[in-house]
């Protein structure tokens, strides 16, 4: 009743300052990085650090998908197999009916997007759970990319440029000292663009909004259905930004690759700590999340460690960032 | 009230503005409706009462869209309307606060408040607008709270005051509140009818549905009477009796029996606490509780009965303090070691803390004691289970169409009775109830009164903490008051209303204090 | 120029038979030549980016030498180059690279080995009948090659043989099982059936032996499950390569290359037929793996 | 007040029987199994049954200990790689050790539960989301695996009759028209067992009691912790009778196989109606999910449908049989 500006200031614990607890939230990853640093003189190089950013660009684009489709409480299953789905579509417009280059990644996303609509209106329209929903479209888009490719990688060899996508370096060409790959600065937009409707707009709010209690969104009136696919078909769209990176990676679509990919973002959203319940969850954190999976199989990597080992290390780490950022947060 | 009140006599009545005629509603197993009458005039405060599981809920839930009726006509303004959805609902100008408390937990309180509605600039969403707006209907509500809080840190109560606000937002002209003050406590309530008496002046139509007597002869102008799903009648709430209004809810008289105070003064302690802290809201609280007492807790809402409880019972973390049980001292560091301690908490927030809602209400009822229903290799023992859940359902009056229904379809003072009977069934020798009777109607009202002072006389240490004054003076032995954390008096069961509201805002002043001191509603 | 050379082998695969058997001839050669060999492969012979970022880390520790098996000819060109640049031999195994950046490939003619399991088949079975393929993976290249190898010398050569099904079970062996099943269900006149690679080949033998049918069974590469089988009959013979040869040659290449000889551009490590009757001959036993 | 008794008498919809609307069930696999019939004569015989039901045996385990954990409101992602851990350690115990086979198979199941009692105490105890600790379990076993085996499959050739564990018949040696395999009756044999301890023990209602409100039941005095770890053990149990069945199946540990297993058996979970959110699901309907998966892929098979389209129609029918049961649930 007497101040009203200063009430955080009273927590009962010790304070600590927000720009001091974001960084903590990096604690996992730095720690990470401080081990390996020690431990091998190779970790520490721009072009290992490039590599692990550069390996992080994919899984990323994947996991920032995932991130907005798990805060409303879903689950999307089908990003690695929709990955190859919009690779494949970008094959078959650039190399097979031989369009410009431009097109090619327009049809990757939105192919990208009208896949997520799909899902969406199956999720929201047939109340199909999304975990099924999901499922059934990671069957029926690996199926398609098969069907539709042939089954034989697409090659970009005629559109050339195409790898400058995720392997060129604007940045290099202005700073040569550090050739950070496209792909990388693409996922940087991509999580920034993801941040921003997260947090600035009516569709972020209502990504929210569903996943804290979707009965009372509905109760209020909102038409939950449209903003539900709306998420779910922003997410297929920013798929297609990570078919278009692979492709360009790949130089090629390769229509089998793909499953299992989905296991690594969602394993990112939620190391970055958005809770698979829906409602809470953020950009950066996944970021975090999806830096702490390459950090982790490159550094072991370079440690030459046998890799039935990396294996056994990995689960390990994992359960232990977690677990330390559970210690962080309850500390705080 | 203000100057131009409503009509509210028959003869010169204006045209309606809802007309609710022949309503029928089924859910699987039971029938909630059948031929209800509802009729709502501008400018009027219309209360709707009925016992438990009546269908009040279900008829404003069918005038708001949440349900849609299997029979009967919906007038507004004496147009038919089909509302099939909230949203036709808001478009038509009715509002509603529900029962259950319907928040976007990860939301701020502003965010809540004006979820689909979010004021934009260029199509992003203007965070200052929204904060500003929701920071103006606060002060409209004389409310002290941050628009930028997230609600799920809020307490009940103040979550209850953001569903006010955001109903307030809408400026319905139906506008329904659901048992808006069954987590409030005197203050908020008396804000919350300054508010209904200006839009009652506006023209806006309240429907006011409460079990709290004294609340309808104070706010209303017509009660509607319903039971078992039809309608009983429609009274003037100024020239009817209470008595009368509780006999056409229940169908029967009410005695009114006052608490027999058996002699306990020497009767051995049960429950001893002993300097309990925990930061700022729980500041060296001690005191102690005979067999066969009831001790009541009052204090202002956000005083910390509620962290008290919850602190004896392990609940959550201590930071010091005794616990002593029988004489002797118990290490209290889970529910666990509580119950197994001989204590028992029915926590005030049935709906997170409470109900299993997945279960049936049988499981629910035996939630707490299955260690007692389970037999050779952890085998359940059904029969004995079901026996008590009938047991139970019987003594308490539970409307359910049968133990077996789940628990999240019941009505909820029904809910709550379920609860409430986990814990007799678990015959704990220490019971802590946390607003027992919230939401509960007058008949069960009065039957768990009767239940308490049952088990007080069975030789149980009972504390009941309670936002209704009348509720603690009518239970009560001994009466402690907390203020800020602080127990800051402990009274005989005699004591007067003023004496508590003293003792409850009685709060620390030196200079020192309250320049660190957490801010308070 | 140093004591012991470090050298990162970028493989395939990484858990199964075939690969560890590769694992075994380069851990091999290293011994004897006096180097260190990593050894890593990504989970599935489809994952090509995981393969490039295992390509990348192996280039960031500076190796003397990386033997590579590309899942995809193209893919890794750039990161190959990038090796080039900076002075690291590149050998390559299994299968080749489009591109002259190897200096040399220890290999198999996938192709040609499938040929001959399709002259086997037909020779067992009497030169008519039906058969079916089981094999590990639709798109990567040995899943390819074999396929294609074994199917077009069926049509080029037997005309009255007809393939009637090739199905793909992942190189899992319960779900090569599960196939064969059905196939066999499905087709009662089978005669036979071509297991593509170890999992499927045991697959298939599996499914053979739980309906107690009499199908011809060829199958390819070893390990002790397909000798086993092979002994006790249930398989009738399989192709196999030279796994241990693979990874011996790419060694021994990758430390001529870091000594400066020169390599010739393939190293042809050959493929064998293997059945009850020369499983023992030393030149045969000396391919074959556990 | 009035009366208790009386209002359940007062249904208003068409009144189904619990027997029909069980059956009901059922209708999704049942119309699946029509549709195959009719397509091919092969499909219908006995030992294409018996093939279907044999195919079903490990994931149907696999699926039975999914659920488990799934009604609880967690999620199990190391069944897989768990399974062949199991497996391996038997072929440790019987072909390296040497030891008789009941040792074996009840040093797998032991394996299993051990490995649950330590998931579910990583959940419980130190708070880690189901999803991590699960995830991280299935790595760290699925390299243990590898390192324990020496990254070679192990043979049971030492120990005959473990194949017939589950290959051999006892019920055919009774009744020889009917040579139903005992993995299938070890399967159902779970199956029943996981039934009972679900709808009659103490841990299967406190199994429920968590998925609905697991503080509700924190704050009736339950131990939630114990009874969590008790859930996950009994399901890594579950998953040790699986593992075995594997082992039998293929006279052998393949330490590379599990990974990807998880799925098909969440899959089944959540085709049979367990709701991924918790607190309801059924031995039943996991069964019936896991024969739709296998019948899906056996009648496709059959057919000689090609395998890409088999992707591609799988997909559309998981979501179609779940849109069917939604649809069923609805009009009761
Ligand atoms: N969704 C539902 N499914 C099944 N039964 C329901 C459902 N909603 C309400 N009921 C039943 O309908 C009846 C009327 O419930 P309603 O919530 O309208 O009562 P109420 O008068 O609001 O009671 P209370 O004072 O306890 O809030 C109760 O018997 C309740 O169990
Ligand atoms: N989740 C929470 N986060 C932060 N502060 C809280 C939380 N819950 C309660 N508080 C604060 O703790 C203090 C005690 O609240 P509590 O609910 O225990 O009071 P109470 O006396 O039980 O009141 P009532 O039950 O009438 O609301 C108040 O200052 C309240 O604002
Ligand atoms: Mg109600
Ligand atoms: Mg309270």
């Amino acid at each position: 009743m007497t101040d009203t500006a200063a009430p955080a200031a009273q927590k009962s614990g010790p304070r600590i300052s927000g720009a001091f607890h974001r960084l903590l939230a990096f604690s996992g990853l730095i720690a990470l990085v401080v081990a390996f640093s020690l431990a091998s003189p190779n970790f520490m190089q721009t072009q290992n650090i490039l590599a692990i950013l550069q390996a992080t660009s994919v899984n990323g684009v994947l996991a920032i998908a995932a991130t907005l489709v798990i805060i409303t409480g879903g689950i999307d299953l089908s990003v690695g197999t929709l990955m190859t789905f919009c690779a494949v579509i970008a094959g078959v417009i650039l190399t097979y009916l031989g369009l410009p280059m431009p097109l090619g990644i327009i049809g990757a996303i939105l192919a990208g997007a009208a896949s997520g609509l799909i899902s969406g209106t199956v999720i929201a329209k047939l109340k199909v759970p999304p975990f099924i929903a999901t499922l059934g479209m990671m069957l029926i888009l690996k199926g398609l990319s098969l069907v539709i490719s042939g089954t034989r990688p697409i090659y970009f060899n005629d559109t050339p440029g195409f790898n400058q996508i995720a392997l060129g370096s604007v940045v290099g060409q202005i700073i040569p000292a550090v050739p950070v790959p496209n792909g990388v600065m693409i996922l940087f937009a991509v999580a920034l663009i993801a941040s921003f409707i997260l947090g600035k707009t009516a569709l972020g709010r209502y990504t929210f909004a569903l996943g804290s209690n979707e009965e009372a969104v509905r109760l209020s009136g909102v038409n939950v259905d449209r903003w539900k696919i709306g998420v779910y078909a922003l997410a297929g769209g920013i798929v297609g930004v990570a078919g278009v990176l692979i492709a360009s990676r790949l130089n090629s679509a390769q229509p089998a690759l793909g499953q299992g990919y989905e296991l690594d973002a969602i394993a990112a959203v939620v190391i970055g700590g958005t809770s698979l319940s829906g409602g809470r969850g953020t950009v950066l954190g996944t970021l975090i999340g999806a830096l702490i999976i390459s950090v982790l199989a490159n550094g072991l990597r370079i440690l030459s460690v046998a890799q039935e080992w990396q294996t056994v290390v990995t689960g390990c780490i994992i359960i232990l960032a977690v677990y330390a950022d559970i210690l962080r947060r309850r500390t705080l | 009230m203000a100057g131009h009140s409503a009509p509210a006599s028959p003869g010169d009545a204006p045209a309606p503005l809802v007309e609710m005629t022949d309503i029928d509603k089924s859910f699987p197993g039971v029938r909630a409706l059948s031929k209800a009458r509802f009729e709502l005039r501008p400018g009027e405060v219309h209360a709707l009462m009925g016992e438990n599981g009546a269908g009040k809920s279900t008829l404003m839930k069918i005038l708001s869209g949440v349900y849609t009726r299997d029979a009967g006509s919906v007038l507004l303004d004496g147009q038919p309307v089909e509302i099939t959805s909230p949203r036709e609902a808001q478009a038509l100008g009715v509002g509603i606060i529900h029962q259950e408390l319907a928040l976007m937990r990860d939301l701020t309180a502003a965010q809540n408040i004006f979820i689909g509605r979010e004021p934009r600039r260029f199509g992003i969403l203007d965070e200052g607008q929204l904060n500003r707006d929701a920071a103006a209907i606060f002060a409209s509500m004389n409310l002290k709270l941050e628009p930028t809080v997230k609600v799920e840190t809020l307490t009940i109560a103040k979550q209850q005051m953001v569903e006010i606000a955001k109903a307030l937002s809408y400026r319905s002209r139906v506008l329904i509140m659901d048992e808006p003050t069954a987590a409030l406590n005197d203050a908020e309530i008396a804000e919350l009818f300054t508010i209904i008496n200006r839009l009652k002046a506006e023209g806006v139509g309240v429907v006011y549905i409460s079990h709290k007597m004294d609340e309808i002869k104070r706010i209303s102008d017509r009660v509607t009477i319903m039971r078992d799903g039809e309608y009983v009648g429609t009274v003037p709430a100024a020239d009817t009796p209470i008595e009368t209004i509780i006999s056409m809810m229940v169908g029967r008289t009410l005695s009114n029996e006052a608490l027999v105070i058996p002699n306990t003064t020497d009767a051995p302690v049960a429950l001893e606490v002993k300097g309990l802290n925990r930061g700022r809201e729980i500041r060296d609280v001690s005191f102690a509780v005979k067999k066969g007492e009831i001790l009541g807790f009052a204090g202002l809402m956000g005083a910390g009965r509620t962290e008290v409880a919850r602190a004896i019972f392990g609940a959550d973390r201590r930071e010091s303090g005794e616990i002593w049980v029988h004489g002797k001292r118990v290490g209290i560091a889970s529910p666990k070691d509580a119950v197994e301690a001989g204590i028992g908490y029915l926590s005030e927030d049935r709906k997170h803390f409470g109900l299993a809602t997945g279960l049936d209400v049988r499981n629910n009822i035996a939630l707490a004691s299955l260690d007692r229903f389970t037999g050779l290799g952890g085998v359940l023992d059904e029969a004995s289970m079901q026996r008590e859940a009938v047991g139970y359902i019987k003594q308490l009056a539970i409307k359910t169409p049968g133990d077996t229904q789940e628990a999240r379809l019941l009505s909820g003072g029904n809910q709550q009775k379920v609860v409430i009977a986990k814990w007799l069934l678990r015959d704990c020798d220490i019971l802590i109830f946390d607003e027992p009777t919230r939401g509960i109607d007058v008949g069960a009202k009065s039957e768990i009164y009767k239940l308490l002072n049952a088990l007080a006389a069975e030789g149980k240490a009972i504390i009941v903490i309670s936002s209704e004054l009348p509720e603690v003076l009518r239970l009560s032995h001994r009466i402690a008051v907390m203020c800020e954390g602080r127990l800051t008096g402990m009274l005989p069961g005699g004591a007067s209303q003023e004496e508590i509201m003293r003792l409850a805002t009685q709060r620390q002043s030196s200079v020192a204090e309250s320049a660190t001191q957490r801010r308070t509603a | 120029a140093q004591d012991s050379y470090d050298i990162a082998l970028i493989s395939k695969g990484f858990q199964h038979q075939f690969w560890q058997a590769v694992k075994a001839g380069a851990d091999k050669a290293a011994a004897e030549f006096g180097a260190t060999v990593t050894f890593e492969g990504p989970e599935s012979e489809s994952q090509v980016d995981r393969q490039m970022d295992m390509l990348a880390a192996a280039l960031s520790r500076n190796p003397d030498a990386i033997g590579f098996a590309a899942l995809d000819s193209q893919a890794a060109v750039p990161l190959l180059q990038q090796a080039k640049d900076a002075g690291i031999p590149i050998i390559a195994f299994d299968s080749g690279v489009d591109s002259d950046i190897p200096l040399s490939t220890a290999t198999t003619d996938n192709v040609a080995a499938a040929a001959l399991a399709a002259d086997k088949m037909a020779e067992l079975i009497g030169g008519e009948g039906k058969v079916a393929v089981v094999a590990h993976d639709q798109t990567s290249r040995t899943g390819i090659d074999r396929v294609d190898g074994f199917v077009n010398r069926i049509k080029e050569a037997y005309p009255n043989i007809e393939v009637v099904s090739v199905q793909y079970g992942g190189g899992d062996q319960l779900q090569s099982t599960e196939i064969t099943k059905s196939i066999l269900l499905a087709n009662p006149d089978l005669k036979g059936i071509f297991g593509a690679n170890e999992g499927s080949a045991i697959g298939v033998a599996n499914g053979k032996q739980e309906l107690g049918s009499q199908i011809v069974v060829i199958g390819f590469d070893s390990g002790a499950a397909q000798k086993g089988m092979i002994t006790s009959g249930v398989m009738n013979g399989a192709i196999t390569q030279n796994p241990v040869g693979i990874g011996y040659e790419t060694v021994k290449a990758a430390i001529g290359a870091l000594k400066g000889e020169t390599l010739p551009p393939i190293i042809d490590t050959g493929f064998y037929y293997y059945d009850a009757s020369n499983m023992n001959d030393p030149e045969i036993a000396a391919v074959l793996y556990d």
